[in-house]
């Protein structure tokens, strides 16, 4: 089964230890993913509060690429990304109207039939069931998994179980040997698309979060997003200064935790790339017994 | 031919169509007189040999109208008689009949200016395309010496 | 071959059945039905390729049914018309036997129902290469040059109802083209009568036909009547999600209905 | 040879001003068939129908077609005039020369010639017609009542007290169904119970009424009028006979941490029980599933030694009784969306987050805290509690796209009973829209603002999740421009969705009715058949076939009971004889009908049914449909349905459909 791999622009950039992590984990388990030829920028964040049409086309001309070059799924790591192509894939494939528009706009054909995989859906697909095999390391701490808003909504194209209170990472990061805490803020929002804007309501919005973790004892958060690990990881003076206290917790994507289960090393995997300094987690890890 | 009055029969159901039928009636609404309407109990019930039967004994068009879907007063015998329809059509339409000679509708109890209009449309429909002849003429065609005139006079 | 007479005569040798239906070879070397009643009688048996006949229509005739055990040698299409025929509750007074051949030329006879069911599944056929040419042909045209094309079709029909009679569907005793309080259709051949007699069998076998193409084959003035069939099954199943002669108990898509059901039509 | 009458009305004018009624009269005449034909200022005027009553014996008419007015309008008159006639009323038609012909064309050579295609089109049918006759189908006059909550217990009073029978089947050991359990009531505040239980007692004490409790049907087979029904009565294991319900049993049996249904899980029962105090039949029963005896095996046996009765009986088993009854009222409520539906509100792993019916135990006087308003964690009284008036339904994501109701009232009513126990403490209500249309509901309303300072807040609640002992409420304000709300809280009060029952698609098919993808039972007609199924002869009472309130409840329960009665009134059931027939002829052949049984699908009332035809030594030869005349509307689906014409519809046969067609259009 070839596996389509479409990075989206953040993995490309400010978050490229996401991409080095997951393609190491992808590795050290035996799949490749092969990157979907000539992709371009979902349009998210900005398309969708534009133009309709743009943000259907931007994204569903990545899809017709896809199935194009002939491939049966394609993992989309990027949250943002991921809600983008699905919600495009959802209209094409249930409005014929739209589907015609978007044909004729692209001048390419399109089907419908690529499934498209979150990076959760991804984990719980091919690396869960073989995981046992590559684990060594048991992470030996407490950790927050936290969705964000776009992994599990809107309901219409969420494959996750439970909308408000997704189950999925918490069941692999307890493969990983860590304890996930049960807290309050795992699908709220950061902020993310006011990164840049008004990063005062992202320290508000991500303050709550962080110091939820941290009130519930939290060691490490981990995450499925570019925007929500920028937000989370990159805004802690700010989120400082709004709490008035100084909370340390390293927020790691979820492909690195995965990754120091499986041994790969923290260079490789791009914990240095952080600015809150991981070796809270690192130093937490302990030989998996056999 | 600009004399040609069409002969249209409607095949409605008791209890929306004939009673929309009915209320156009009551209300004085003017239509077209070429209509002749025979009466079902329900959509459901009418065969589609009837239709067949109409244009075979002359009708130049057919109409076919009861409760709209949900308001069936037997629940479900529109519904079924939509699927019919569904495939009927289709199947006229694969063997060549001009499946515009006849229109299917809901019409409802409270709908007679919507009847009136439905039979107005028709009517103008089937005028414009002229007698329906192509029954006669495939009968004929058995006998391809006689000429068109002498059969569809 | 031999192992299907060998295991023909072991039914009839254990008692399992006293009536066989298959096929042998006729003096033009065409395979014709035939009906074995012992086992002295097997040898004849055959089954090639060529053996397309749909032998299900036997199953309703009063000789075979007094019989009670009956063997019969089904191709795919004589399996979907069994599953279809106890759908519609039609079997249920003879013991049957269903023996058929795979791909691999293996004899199976199958054990129930389900089995039979799920193998039919499997080795569901889809319409043949020329049918699906035919049809495509036909909804090219323009209407007016297929009523030009039926017409003549029908112009030539002779009544002779052979389309009926080799339809394992058509099993009504008394057919409404046979009915006279009302007389629906008119028992002389003409191309009126005769459209009215294949419309109404067309929508009678619509959701029901099985698209073997007997009906077709046998014409003996050449008119594709399976063709309508084939269309209204195309349609049902495009329509409606149904198939024919696809499961015991799935319904029949003409006696059912969804709220939601599709046209563009119904003003 | 047929004779048949034309009688021509002029309505007036209504008729005569556009259509030339005396050459219609006068071609009629000379139709094949016709022996007289007259027009007539008003045929439905009594001199009108004396010239009908005078013509069919004078000329020796066999049928008659009256042009006049829409049948719709006057078929039973003419009708009855046939009758006195002195032919079958069936032999009548009427041409609508009126409504289809001169009201909506004007004078002219053509309206009258479409008046005389519609009477030449009626003359062909009615010499098709044959004599029809009412179907009598006799009545059982005894009424099931399915459930014995207040739906059930309002029928079945309702018919018992009109003098017919009643069988009550109650799957609970007792009956009082949802109402037993709630406090107060909305919008007057009085106590349910005190209402309630005299009604229930009633139903016990009923010369008419028989109550099988822990019962459940088990199939219903027949139709109106004559329904056979098996009833499962389930092991009690308890002789009721003996039981003078004492109560020393339950005092002493060593099971005690079984769950409390009637409490809603917030105390604890015994093995052998009685679900309340006030139950009725007050006599025990044993759940097997937790008592020792059966769970371990013969030990333990306490309650059997210490019964002065000896009542206790534990190789009782299900019993299965046959009844006959009349008519059938479904009244077997509804349930609350449980548990693991809201994983992000915390319920079930929160104690503090509980259901409305919980709330109704902790305020209810006979409830496990005696009705004061204590946490079920560590028993304190909270002091803000925050209401959920919208927990599940109304939201399409959560797959419930209805309404429930009675939340936004029964949320009122706690947060008013909070308030009333508890002055000081706070209540807030998180609602989507406050519906409160009903007699002094509203007003209701406003006294919770205005009077109890209830605070109601317009908006969804998205999570709640504990944070230092207390449950954080995280909402939103959608009047104060959409602010996020934080509220700490020590209660959490969920208005969950009222659901059918779980097993309501099992009985909707064991009773040939309709439901909707909610599992709802589905009304005949949702405006005016509202109480009848659409199989006749069972009705609907109560939340089982949409979320209601008491008031509803009840009104529904005595519309049902009403329909019954009337019903139950004559000793046979008159009906129409336009219904479907499968054609009958000597053997062999027995009718053309196929046996395909296609046809019982189509048929909306579960008319058809299969029917065996077997020989002399009782072996099966012939498998047939049969139209059930009893049930069948008419609607005449099957017909068009069946390939080779073996099912007809009187009335409106083959026959006379197609004579008509031929006629209309052949002059």
């Amino acid at each position: 089964m070839r596996i389509g791999y479409y990075p989206g622009c953040s993995l490309e950039g400010s978050s490229k230890e996401y991409s080095d992590s997951l393609l190491a984990v992808a590795e050290k388990c035996g799949i490749t993913l092969e990157e979907i030829k000539g992709w371009s920028c979902c349009g998210a964040s900005a398309a969708h509060n534009l133009n309709h049409d743009l943000a259907i086309a931007l994204p569903a001309r990545t899809l017709a690429l896809a199935e194009n070059q002939q491939f049966a799924e394609i993992l989309v790591p990027c949250a943002a990304c991921y809600s983008r192509l699905a919600t495009s894939k959802y209209e094409v494939t249930n409005n014929d109207t739209t589907r015609k528009r978007m044909e004729s706009f692209l001048d390419l054909k399109f089907k419908g039939d690529v499934q498209i995989l979150s990076v959760i859906e991804f984990l719980q697909k091919y690396i869960y069931p073989v995981a046992d095999k590559y684990i060594v390391n048991k992470l030996n701490q407490k950790t927050a998994c936290y969705y964000g808003c776009l992994l599990a909504r809107p309901k219409e194209i969420s494959t996750l179980e439970h909308t408000e209170n997704p189950m999925e990472m918490e069941d692999v990061m307890a493969k990983a040997g860590a304890t996930p805490i049960d807290w309050a803020f795992k699908t709220e929002c950061c902020g993310a698309g006011l990164s840049v804007s008004r990063t005062d309501i992202v320290a508000k919005l991500s303050g709550k979060i962080i110091e939820d973790a941290a009130d519930r004892g939290a060691d490490s958060i981990v995450v499925a997003c570019p925007m929500c690990h920028m937000n989370l990881d990159m805004r802690r003076p700010e989120i400082k200064k709004q709490l008035k206290k100084d909370i340390n917790i390293p927020v790691l994507f979820i492909t690195q935790a995965l990754g120091l289960s499986m041994g790969i090393s923290a260079d490789k995997l791009g914990l240095n790339k952080h600015y809150v300094p991981t070796d809270k987690v690192t130093s937490c890890i302990v030989k998996k017994e056999a | 031919m600009s004399d040609f009055e069409p002969k249209i029969v409607a095949f409605v159901c008791n209890w929306c169509t004939y009673a929309g039928a009915d209320l156009a009636g009551t209300s004085r609404i003017k239509y077209a007189s070429n209509v002749r309407v025979i009466r079902f109990p329900c959509t459901g019930r009418i065969d589609f040999m009837l239709l067949i039967k109409a244009f075979e004994n002359g009708a130049d068009g057919i109409i076919v109208s009861g409760c709209h879907p949900n308001d069936c007063h037997y629940t479900s015998g529109n519904f079924h008689a939509r699927r019919r329809w569904i495939v009927f059509r289709s199947l006229l339409d694969f063997i060549g009949f001009d499946t515009d000679r006849i229109t299917f509708s809901w019409v409802s109890a409270a709908e007679g200016t919507k009847w009136a209009n439905v039979v107005d449309e028709v009517t103008d429909k089937v005028r414009a395309k002229g007698p329906f002849t192509d029954f006669k003429k495939m009968d004929f065609s058995l006998f391809p010496q006689l000429e068109d005139e002498t059969i569809t006079k | 071959m031999k192992q299907l007479q060998n295991k023909v005569t072991e039914l009839f040798e254990n008692g399992t059945i006293n009536l066989m239906i298959g096929y042998k070879h006729a003096l033009t070397k065409q395979p014709v039905p035939c009906f074995m009643e012992n086992a002295s009688q097997v040898d004849q048996l055959i089954y090639t390729p060529e053996c397309k006949g749909n032998l299900a229509v036997y199953l309703h005739k009063p000789e075979v049914k007094q019989a009670k055990k009956v063997g019969i040698l089904a191709n795919i299409a004589t399996l979907r018309s069994i599953v279809q025929l106890t759908s519609e509750n039609q079997l249920w007074d003879i013991e049957k036997t269903i023996i058929t051949i795979n791909a691999q030329n293996e004899v199976i006879v199958f054990a129930s129902m389900e089995e039979m069911e799920t193998y039919v599944q499997a080795n569901f056929p889809g319409y043949t290469e020329e049918d699906k040419k035919l049809l495509e042909r036909l909804e090219a045209m323009t209407r007016e040059e297929r009523w030009q094309f039926w017409t003549e079709q029908f112009s030539a029909c002779i009544k002779c109802y052979a389309c009926r009679a080799v339809c394992p569907m058509c099993y009504c005793p008394q057919c409404t083209v046979e009915c006279n309080q009302p007389q629906w259709i008119k028992v002389s051949s003409g191309a009126t009568g005769n459209m009215e007699w294949h419309t109404m069998r067309a929508m009678h076998l619509a959701g029901r036909c099985i698209n073997c193409g007997e009906c077709g084959r046998i014409c003996p003035v050449g008119i594709p009547v399976h063709l309508l069939t084939a269309k209204m099954n195309e349609d049902v199943e495009k329509e409606f999600g149904a198939k024919t002669g696809f499961s015991c108990k799935s319904g029949y898509a003409m006696n059912t209905f969804k709220p939601g059901d599709k046209e563009e039509f119904i003003k | 040879m047929a004779r048949i009458g034309v009688f021509i009305c002029h309505c007036g004018e209504n008729i005569s001003a556009t259509v030339d009624v005396a050459k219609v009269a006068e071609v009629a005449s000379k139709l094949s068939g016709v022996a007289f034909s007259v027009d007539y200022k008003y045929m439905c005027s009594d001199p009108g129908q004396t010239l009908i009553i005078d013509a069919i014996k004078k000329h020796k008419l066999t049928g008659i077609v009256v042009a006049a007015c829409s049948p719709r309008m006057h078929e039973g008159t003419f009708r009855k005039a046939a009758e006195k006639g002195g032919i079958n009323p069936y032999l009548c038609e009427m041409a609508n020369i009126r409504e289809h012909c001169s009201w909506v064309h004007p004078k002219s050579d053509e309206t009258t010639q479409k008046a005389l295609d519609i009477v030449r089109t009626l003359v062909a049918k009615v010499k098709q017609n044959a004599p029809l006759f009412p179907i009598k189908v006799p009545v059982t006059k005894t009424a099931l009542v399915i459930g014995g909550g207040i739906a059930g217990i309002q029928a079945a009073l309702d018919i018992a007290n009109a003098g017919h029978q009643v069988i009550m089947v109650e799957k609970q050991p007792s009956i009082g169904g949802h109402m037993s359990q709630l406090s107060e009531t909305f919008p007057t505040l009085d106590c349910s119970q005190c209402i309630l239980t005299p009604r229930m007692v009633e139903v016990a004490q009923h010369p008419n009424i028989k109550l099988l409790t822990y019962a459940e049907v088990e199939s219903v087979t027949g139709f109106i009028g004559n329904f056979d029904v098996k009833v499962r009565m389930k092991a009690k294991s308890v002789d009721m006979s003996k039981c003078t319900g004492c109560g020393a049993c339950w005092q002493k049996c060593p099971t005690k941490k079984i769950p409390d249904e009637f409490n809603e899980g917030l105390s604890f029962r015994t093995a052998i029980y009685t679900p309340f105090p006030q139950a009725v039949p007050n006599k025990p029963v044993i759940d097997r599933a937790h008592c020792s005896w059966f769970v371990k095996g013969g030990k333990c046996g306490l309650c059997k030694k210490i019964c002065p009765t000896g009542a206790i009986d534990y190789e009782a088993q299900d019993e299965i009784i046959d009844i006959k009854v009349g008519a059938i009222v479904t009244a077997t409520g509804f349930d609350l969306k449980h548990a693991d539906f809201f994983p992000e509100y915390g319920y079930g792993e929160f104690k503090d987050v509980i259901d409305g019916m919980q709330f109704e135990r902790l305020a209810s006087a006979s409830g496990p805290t005696h009705g004061e308003i204590r946490r079920p964690s560590d028993g304190k009284v909270p002091q803000t509690i925050v209401f959920l008036a919208c927990a599940g339904s109304r939201d399409k994501a959560k797959g419930i796209e209805y309404c429930s109701k009675i939340c936004c009232m029964y949320t009122t009513k706690h947060a008013m009973l909070y308030k009333h126990k508890n002055h000081t403490g706070k209540a807030y209500i998180f609602y989507m829209d406050i519906r409160a249309a009903g007699k002094n509901y509203d007003e209701f309303v406003r006294r919770a603002i205005e009077d109890d300072e209830v605070q109601y807040i317009r908006g969804r609640v998205s999570r709640i999740y504990e944070k230092n002992g207390k449950l954080m409420v995280k909402g939103v304000d959608t009047l104060m421009n959409s602010q996020p709300v934080d509220i700490e809280a020590d209660m959490v009060v969920l208005a969950t969705a009222v659901i059918a029952n779980k097993d309501s698609e099992s009985l909707a098919q064991k009773l040939h009715i309709s439901y909707d993808k909610h599992h709802f039972f589905a009304e005949a007609h949702p405006k005016l058949k509202p109480v009848e199924t659409n199989t006749a002869g069972i009705m609907l009472a109560g939340a089982c076939q949409s979320a209601k309130d008491i008031p509803e409840t009840v009104s529904q329960a005595s519309a049902s009971a009403s329909k019954i009665i009337g019903l139950f009134s004559s000793n046979e059931l008159t009906r129409e004889p336009i219904v479907a027939t499968v054609n009958r002829m000597p053997p062999p052949q027995f009718t053309t009908c196929t046996g395909c049984l296609l046809c019982l699908e189509v048929c909306p009332y579960h008319a058809i049914e299969r029917e065996e035809i077997k020989d002399r030594s009782g072996n099966l030869i012939k498998v047939a449909a049969k139209v059930n005349a009893g049930l069948c509307q008419g609607c005449g689906t099957c017909v068009a349905m069946c390939r080779n014409k073996s099912i007809d519809l009187q009335g409106f046969s083959n026959q006379q459909m197609l004579s008509e067609v031929i006629a209309l259009l052949n002059s």
